[in-house]
């Protein structure tokens, strides 16, 4: 699956990645990023996630060829 | 903008992100409707200060699929909840200069209250929920990723907001 | 305009009545202020129906030298009290066509919050206390002149007045 | 003095005219305009006074030479 993040995770991520493993959900993904990176765990945690430009919840089963989007808080205008 | 059989977009309202300059007067000037007593104009400029330092610019990033199609939900759902004649927004992606219009939003109502309501309604979602970002760098060199919602430290949850706006309409 | 040291007045808001179209784009392309964050615009436009019937136009009359003394002190008051950058208004005398503007009020300030309260206690007091008063004419060849403001009836007191804007501030 | 009527109150009296009476206080000018038009006296009961461009109290003692602008409730915007 292809991942992308956003905003303040660019500090901690690729802008773009691909991840090999399978990941059940997005819970899964959220540790996989943690075990990655276990400094971005705050920020992570006050992220959405969207899949193929959708928002979805935790529980969202992920399919291999899923797109994610990793989406910091807002802070626009 | 298909909520009222009286609304519509104003021209040049297409673009609801844009790495151009946003064209305030033309939108304004497109935004007067024969059914409209009241039309209220929100631009969200960048400051010269702040967090107490002096700031250069900003840039500004976003998830931009899901950011316009939520831009839309949400003039959509003012749209139906106020019965607005007119309802735009528009937000700058990329470098913004001091005193630049980053976010514009107009509204446009038989009434003054309605207007007034519906434009902060707007601005306070677009704010919280949708995915835009801005890095503000500062003319000592130093940069920042702002986080004007940190609204999940309080509630707890990435989807649950604090609003300014004082009202129940938020839930969906 | 005198209220904070950051706050001016925008270029050509000199003239509070006029009985020329009131030039918004310029108004407003002269509103943007490098300590603002927030700029909030109000139009108060002609709207083609009234009292169930068409308006073909209005006309504007005002007991002028007081109209702009008291527009002065309402910005004056507002500039303070939100510490605004920038605080405008300006009003149409004569005759206005529909969907043209008859009022507006320009204010910019750090945060939005201000911006938007201002600009609303503005408008408010504006249409309450200050003697502008309207026309309507309709197309069916009939006239009537406006009473927005019936508040006597209800507080028996010709200088006490009920106010949209929800706030205890309007006392002087 | 000098009296200027606006607005509605044009359908009642002149836009502008004198009054040669001397007259004590605004009270006593809103009886006089009452008398010389008993039907304006539902409006005349929501105006207020200026005096000289200046927002005057129905005690208001009136001198000759004042300019006396009768205001009825505003409707601006």
């Amino acid at each position: 699956m292809k991942i992308e993040v956003f905003a303040v995770l660019k500090d901690f991520y690729d802008k773009q990645f691909t991840i090999g493993e399978t990941l059940k959900d997005i819970s899964e993904l959220k540790r996989y990023l943690i075990t990655q990176k276990p400094e971005a765990e705050g920020i992570l945690g006050a992220c959405r996630f969207a899949v193929n430009d959708e928002l979805v919840g935790s529980h969202y089963n992920l399919k291999a060829d899923d797109r994610i989007s990793v989406i910091p808080p807002s802070s626009g205008g | 903008m298909t909520g009222s059989p009286l609304s519509r977009q104003a021209a040049g309202a297409e673009n609801i992100l844009s790495d151009q300059p946003l064209q305030l007067a033309e939108l304004l000037a497109a935004s007067h409707h024969p059914g409209a007593g009241a039309v209220v104009l929100f631009s969200g400029d960048v400051r010269i200060n702040n967090l107490g330092k002096e700031v250069a610019y900003l840039e500004f990033e976003a998830q931009e699929k899901l950011a316009v199609k939520m831009i839309r939900e949400i003039l959509d759902q003012a749209t139906q909840k106020w019965q607005l004649n007119i309802a735009v927004a528009q937000h700058r992606l990329g470098k913004v200069g001091i005193s630049e219009c980053a976010v514009v939003v107009i509204t446009a109502s038989p009434h003054r209250k309605e207007a007034y309501d519906a434009n902060r309604y707007i601005m306070d979602r677009l704010k919280h929920e949708v995915p835009i970002w801005k890095c503000e760098y500062f003319t000592d060199g130093t940069h920042k990723w702002g986080g004007n919602c940190n609204c999940a430290e309080i509630t707890g949850n990435p989807a649950e907001h604090i609003y300014e706006f004082n009202s129940t309409a938020h839930e969906k």
